[in-house]
C-alpha cells in the first residue's frame, strides 16, 4: 500500500492524496483537526463564505432520513474577511489545499470574494452556485446556464488562482450547466452538491427543518453523485472533483473511475470523524489490489457498455 | 479534545418504562480529556442510522484501568430504540467528551430543576456540591420517576412534582420553583434541563428573583463537535450559538427563548 | 386500529385503503398474490405497457446501492392487447383498483392504448411520461411541459375512466411539468418515478447496469419524493398518488401529509413481499394514534413553518 | 407456492477459507411446498442492505417438526458477508421455494460438472439419483475445494480439476467433461453449475455430444419471485426469461450463450 502514489493534480492544484473534505461538513478544520493531524488530507473545502457575515437559517437545521440528512444550516459563516484573518493562517499552517467556497447574491460579490481570498492565498476557489438554502439567487444561479455562466466569468476575471465550480443536481441536464460553466473559463467542476428534500414529524406534522426543505446528503445520494460526475466527465473536459455520499474507499473509487480527479468527503465524517482517512487508506488499497502504481490512474477508468 | 471511544457497557439497567442506565468504560476520558456530568456524548446507534445520538452524561468516575460514565436515556425513535436493546458487555462507539458542562464550583449552592428526561444530567451536579443542592424533579407521572433515590441520597432537599398529580405536588417545576425562592433567594445557581417550555419558564422565574440561571439545550445535531453547523439555537442578541461547542449549556439570559 | 376508515378516493376511483402498488414492482398482481389475497391491497399500478410486446433491456437490471436499488429493467412488457387477454380477467376477479401504467414512444400511441384499456375496464390509467430507461421519447415527454402536456391531452380525448399522469424527479423544477399536465386536463398525479443513478463494479470497471445506469428507488429517496409532493400538492389542485422509498406507514404518512390522497409501496415489496400490507396497518395505526377517524384526514395536513 | 419463513440455523460450519455451509430449519418448505435442490432460496441479510440474496439449495430433508435444507455459499460481498458471521440458532428471514430445480428423474444417470461455488447446487442431484451419477468438480485451487466427500460417497464416479493444477487434473472442467464423453455417451443428461463462460463451455461440449444439458444461471435479482423482471437471461429466439421465475435453471439449448 505504501507503494501507491496517492497524489493527483486537480487543475493544477496538487495534492498528496485525492481526499478533500465538503464544503461545510468540516468548518474551517479546527473541529476534526482535534482527531487528526489535518496533513492527513488532501485538501480541505471550507465552510462556504459570503461576502458579510451571515447567522444561517434558524433551526432546527438537521433532519435524517434513510442513509442520508438533509440540512437547511444556510450558509451560516462569519464572513469572507473573517476567514482570511482568523481561519486562513491557521489552516496555511498545514500541508493540504486550502479551497474556499464562496456563495454570492450578485455576480460582483463572487468577483469581490475572489480578488480577496486569491491575495490571501487560497489554493482554489470553489464557486457555489448551488445552495438550495438561500433564496436570494443560490438556486437560481445553479439551476439557468446563463447565469452559472456569468457568475463564473466574474469569478475568473477576478481570480489569481484556479476557480471550481460546484454544480446542483437540482436540474434536468447537469451537462447543460457543466458546458456553460466551462465554456464561461473554469478551470475545474465539483459535483454534486446536495439534493433537495423533506422529512416531516408525524406528531407535530410540521417538517422537521424550519426551512421547510434542506439538502440531503450521504450515502443514499451516491448513484446519483456516480450518474453525475460520468455525464459531466463526458460532456467536458475539466477536471471534477467528484463528492456526494462517500463514506468508504469504494465509494470514491466508483467516482474516480467515473471520471473524478479528486472526491471529497462530507456526511460521512458526522458518522465517523476518521472517513476521510479511511477513504483514503481504502483507495490506496483498490489502487494496489488493482495492480495499479497511482491513484489517478483510475480516474475515468469506466468502460461503459 | 474529543476521542472516539469504544465503550464497553458495564452496567444497563431499565429505569421505568421508558428509561434506561448505562454505565460506560470512557477509557481515560474522565481523567485525562477531563469529561464531566452535564457535557455530552455523541453515540453512534446501530448500523443502518447515519448519525449520532447525543445523550448527555450524568455521572463520571475516575476510575483504573477504565473511567466510567453513567448516561440515562429514553426511548424515543430508532437510535434510542437500539441502544435500549444494548446489553451488559456489549460495546458502543461514542465521541467525547463534548460540549461545556455547568459552570459551577464545589462551594456553589444549588437550585437544580429537571423535568422528565432533564433530570439526569443535573444529578452529576448534585453529586460535585455534596449535598449543598436543592432539586426539583419534574415528571409525567409516577411511572415516569426516575433517579428519584439518587438525587434524595446527593441533595439537602429534593421536591417531586408531577403533570398528573401521580407523583408529588401536582403541576409543572416552575411553580416549584417559585414556592421555594421566594422563602429563600439564597442560591448560587438554578441549573435546569428539560423541555424547551419548562426551561423558558424557569429562566423568568429565576430571573425574578435575581438568581442566576443556566439551561442544558437540546438540538438536533449532525457532527456533534461543532464543525457542522446544525445545532444552531438563537440567541437573544440575534447571533447563532451552537449547542454541541457552546452548549450545551447556556447562561438563560442570552438565549432568545422567544422562536 | 378496525375503527378507522382507510377508504380514500383517487379522483373517483374510490380505494377501500390507500395503498397502492407501484407500477413494475409487482407485475400483474400475479406472484405476490401467492403471498396473500390481493384484496388486502387498495389498487395496483400493473407493470408498464407499451402498444406492442418488449422484451425490455439486455442484463445486468439490478443494482444495489445505499437504501435503494438501481433499475433499468426497460419497459419489458406482452403489450397492451395481452394484458387486456391474459391478465386483467384475472386480476378483475379481485376487489382492488386497476391501475393500467402506460409508456409509448408517440402521443398517438398513448391514444390508442388509453382506449383499450378504458373499453376493457381498468379503473384507472396511469401515463408513464418518466420511464428514464427508453430512449425514445420516454425521457423527454417527463422533462419538456408542452410534450408532457400533449401527451396528457392525447391521453384524456381517448379514455373514459380518469388519467393520470407519472412525474419524474429528474427536473429543475417539477411544479412547472405538473402544471402543464394539470392544465392538459388530467385527472390526478402521480409521483414521483425514479432518479437516474448508477453504480460501477470495481473490479470490471463496469458500469453494473447494462444500460450504464438506471433508475434509484427505494427508502433512499424518501426524502426526495416529500419534497416532491409537497410542492406538486403546494401548486396544483389535483389528487396525488405518492410514491418514492415508502417501507413503512410512517413514511405513507409522511406523503399523505406532504399532500397525496394514496400511496404506492414499490422496492420495499422486494424486501418485504408483506410491505404493503404492513404499510397499510402502520397508517391505520398512526390515523387511530391521532385520534382521527379517517386516513384520509391525514392528506394534507402538513403545517409548514 | 413460495412462503416467507423465519429460518433457525442448526448447523453453520466453514467449508474452507471462503465458502461456508449452513443448514436451517425451513418449516414445512419440502413436505408442504415441495422445495427441492437446485431451488433457490431468498435470503434477507442483515438490516442495512436492501435486498435479499439468492442462495441454492443444495440438499434437503424432510423432517418433523421441521424440514430442513443445506446451503453453501461464499463470501462474495456485503451480504454474504453478514451471512458468514451468523452463527448456529440464529435466525434469518427466507422466502422460497423459488424458481425450478434440474428436471431428472431417479432413473437418470447423471453427469454433473460444478465449478467453484458452481458445486454445491448438484449435490441434490447427486443424492436424489442414489450414486449412479458422475460428478466433474472444477476449483480455482486446492485449498477452495469444497463437499468432495460428500459428492464421492454419492456418486458412481468423481473427477476433480483446478484451474492451477493443485488438485485433480490440472484444467477447466469443459476438458474433463470431453474425455469423459469421448469414452462413454450413455448419460442420459449433463447438469451444470457455475460461472457463465464455464456453463457455455460445458454447453458447447455437451451439445457435440448430442447430450440434453441443463445449466444452473445467475442473475442480479430483485425480488426473486418474478414480479420485477430484474433478473432476465436473453434467450437463442431473442425473448427474456428470467432466472428467478423460470430458472435458475434453463436448457442449455435456449440459452443465448452469445451476450
Ligand atoms: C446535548 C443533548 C443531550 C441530550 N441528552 C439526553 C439524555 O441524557 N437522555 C436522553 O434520553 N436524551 C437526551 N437527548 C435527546 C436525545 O439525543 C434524543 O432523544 C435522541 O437523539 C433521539 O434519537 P432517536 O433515534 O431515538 O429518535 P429519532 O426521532 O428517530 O431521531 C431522528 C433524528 O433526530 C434527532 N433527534 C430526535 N429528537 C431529538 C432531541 N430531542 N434532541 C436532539 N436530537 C434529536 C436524532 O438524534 C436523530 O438524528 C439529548 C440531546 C442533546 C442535544
Ligand atoms: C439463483 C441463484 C443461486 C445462487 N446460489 C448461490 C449459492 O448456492 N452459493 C453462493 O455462494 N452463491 C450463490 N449465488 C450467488 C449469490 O447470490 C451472490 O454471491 C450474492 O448475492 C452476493 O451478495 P453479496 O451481498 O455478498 O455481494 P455484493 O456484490 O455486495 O452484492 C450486491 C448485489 O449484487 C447481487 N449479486 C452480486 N453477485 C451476484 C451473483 N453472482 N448472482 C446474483 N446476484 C449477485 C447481490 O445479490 C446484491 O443484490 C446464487 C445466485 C443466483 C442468482
Ligand atoms: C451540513 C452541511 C453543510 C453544507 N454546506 C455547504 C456549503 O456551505 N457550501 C457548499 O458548496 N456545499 C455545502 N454542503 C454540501 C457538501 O459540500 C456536499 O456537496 C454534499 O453534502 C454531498 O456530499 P456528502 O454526501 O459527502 O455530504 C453542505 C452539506 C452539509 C451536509
Ligand atoms: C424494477 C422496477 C420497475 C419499474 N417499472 C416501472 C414502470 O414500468 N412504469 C412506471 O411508471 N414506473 C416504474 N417503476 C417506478 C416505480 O413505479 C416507482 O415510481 C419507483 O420505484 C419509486 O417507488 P419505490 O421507491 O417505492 O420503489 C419501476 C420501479 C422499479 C424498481
Ligand atoms: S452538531 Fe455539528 S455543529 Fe453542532
Ligand atoms: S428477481 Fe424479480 S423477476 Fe426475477
Amino acid at each position: 500500500m505504501s507503494k501507491v502514489d496517492l497524489s493527483v493534480d486537480l487543475a493544477g492544484v496538487k495534492m498528496k492524496n485525492p481526499v478533500v473534505v465538503a464544503s461545510g461538513t468540516f468548518g474551517f478544520g479546527r473541529e476534526y483537526g482535534q482527531f487528526y493531524n489535518l496533513n492527513e488530507l488532501g485538501g480541505i473545502c471550507c465552510k462556504g463564505l459570503t461576502l458579510h457575515r451571515r447567522e444561517g437559517n434558524p433551526p432546527p437545521r438537521i433532519a435524517e432520513t434513510p442513509m442520508g440528512i438533509l440540512n437547511s444550516v444556510g450558509l451560516q459563516n462569519p464572513g469572507v474577511d473573517a476567514f482570511i484573518e482568523h481561519e486562513l493562517p491557521e489552516l496555511k499552517q498545514h500541508d493540504l489545499a486550502i479551497i474556499a467556497n464562496i456563495s454570492g447574491n450578485t455576480p460582483e460579490e463572487y468577483g469581490v470574494m475572489c480578488e480577496k481570498l486569491s491575495a490571501a492565498g487560497v489554493d482554489m476557489i470553489e464557486v457555489n452556485i448551488s445552495c438550495p438554502n438561500v433564496k436570494a439567487g443560490g438556486l437560481a444561479y445553479g439551476t439557468k446556464p446563463e447565469l452559472a455562466a456569468e457568475v463564473t466569468r466574474m469569478a475568473k476575471s477576478h481570480s489569481t488562482v484556479p476557480v471550481m465550480v460546484k454544480l446542483s443536481p437540482n436540474v434536468t441536464d447537469i451537462t447543460e450547466i457543466a458546458r456553460a460553466v466551462a465554456d464561461a473559463g473554469a478551470d475545474a467542476l465539483s459535483l454534486i452538491n446536495t439534493l433537495r428534500g423533506m422529512r416531516i414529524d408525524l406528531n407535530t406534522r410540521r417538517p422537521i427543518l424550519k426551512m421547510n426543505t434542506g439538502g440531503l446528503s450521504g450515502p443514499a445520494v451516491l448513484p446519483v453523485a456516480v450518474r453525475m460526475v460520468w455525464e459531466v466527465a463526458c460532456a467536458v473536459d475539466l477536471p471534477i472533483l467528484g463528492m456526494g455520499g462517500v463514506a468508504r474507499g469504494e465509494d470514491a473509487a466508483q467516482l474516480m473511475l467515473a471520471g473524478a480527479s479528486a472526491v471529497a468527503v462530507g456526511t460521512a465524517c458526522f458518522a465517523d470523524p476518521y472517513a476521510p482517512i479511511k477513504v483514503r487508506d481504502g483507495l490506496a488499497q483498490i489502487t494496489s489490489a488493482q495492480g495499479l502504481d497511482k491513484v489517478s490512474d483510475l480516474t475515468g477508468g469506466v468502460r461503459p457498455w | 479534545m474529543p476521542i472516539e471511544q469504544i465503550c464497553t457497557i458495564v452496567e444497563a439497567s431499565k429505569l421505568n418504562e421508558y428509561a434506561y442506565s448505562f454505565t460506560l468504560e470512557v477509557g481515560d476520558m474522565v481523567t485525562r480529556h477531563g469529561l464531566k456530568a452535564g457535557q455530552f456524548l455523541h453515540i453512534a446507534c446501530g448500523e443502518g442510522l447515519l448519525l449520532r445520538r447525543p445523550i448527555s452524561v450524568c455521572q463520571v468516575e475516575a476510575n483504573a484501568p477504565h473511567d466510567t460514565a453513567r448516561v440515562v436515556f429514553e426511548v424515543r425513535g430508532e437510535g434510542t430504540h437500539w441502544l435500549a436493546g444494548r446489553q451488559a458487555g456489549e460495546k458502543v462507539n461514542v465521541l467525547g467528551p463534548l460540549g461545556n458542562g455547568f459552570a459551577i464550583s464545589t462551594d456553589d449552592r444549588l437550585l437544580l430543576v429537571g423535568g422528565g428526561i432533564g433530570v439526569p444530567p443535573l444529578l452529576g451536579q448534585a453529586v460535585y456540591t455534596a449535598g449543598k443542592a436543592t432539586a426539583v424533579l419534574g415528571f409525567r407521572s409516577a411511572d415516569r420517576a426516575m433517579l428519584v433515590e439518587d438525587y434524595q441520597d446527593n441533595c439537602a432537599e429534593v421536591y417531586l412534582c408531577s403533570d398528573d398529580g401521580s407523583l408529588g405536588r401536582h403541576g409543572f417545576v416552575d411553580a416549584q420553583l417559585r414556592d421555594i425562592l421566594e422563602k429563600d433567594k439564597n442560591f448560587t445557581a438554578v441549573l435546569a434541563c428539560g423541555p424547551k417550555p419548562m426551561l423558558k419558564n424557569v429562566a423568568k422565574v429565576a430571573a425574578e428573583f435575581g438568581v442566576p440561571c443556566q439551561v442544558s439545550l437540546e438540538e438536533r445535531m449532525a457532527c456533534g463537535v461543532g464543525a457542522c453547523l446544525g445545532c444552531a439555537v438563537q440567541m437573544a442578541d440575534g447571533t447563532m450559538k451552537h449547542v454541541c461547542k457552546d452548549g450545551p449549556v447556556f447562561d438563560a439570559k442570552e438565549v432568545d427563548w422567544n422562536v
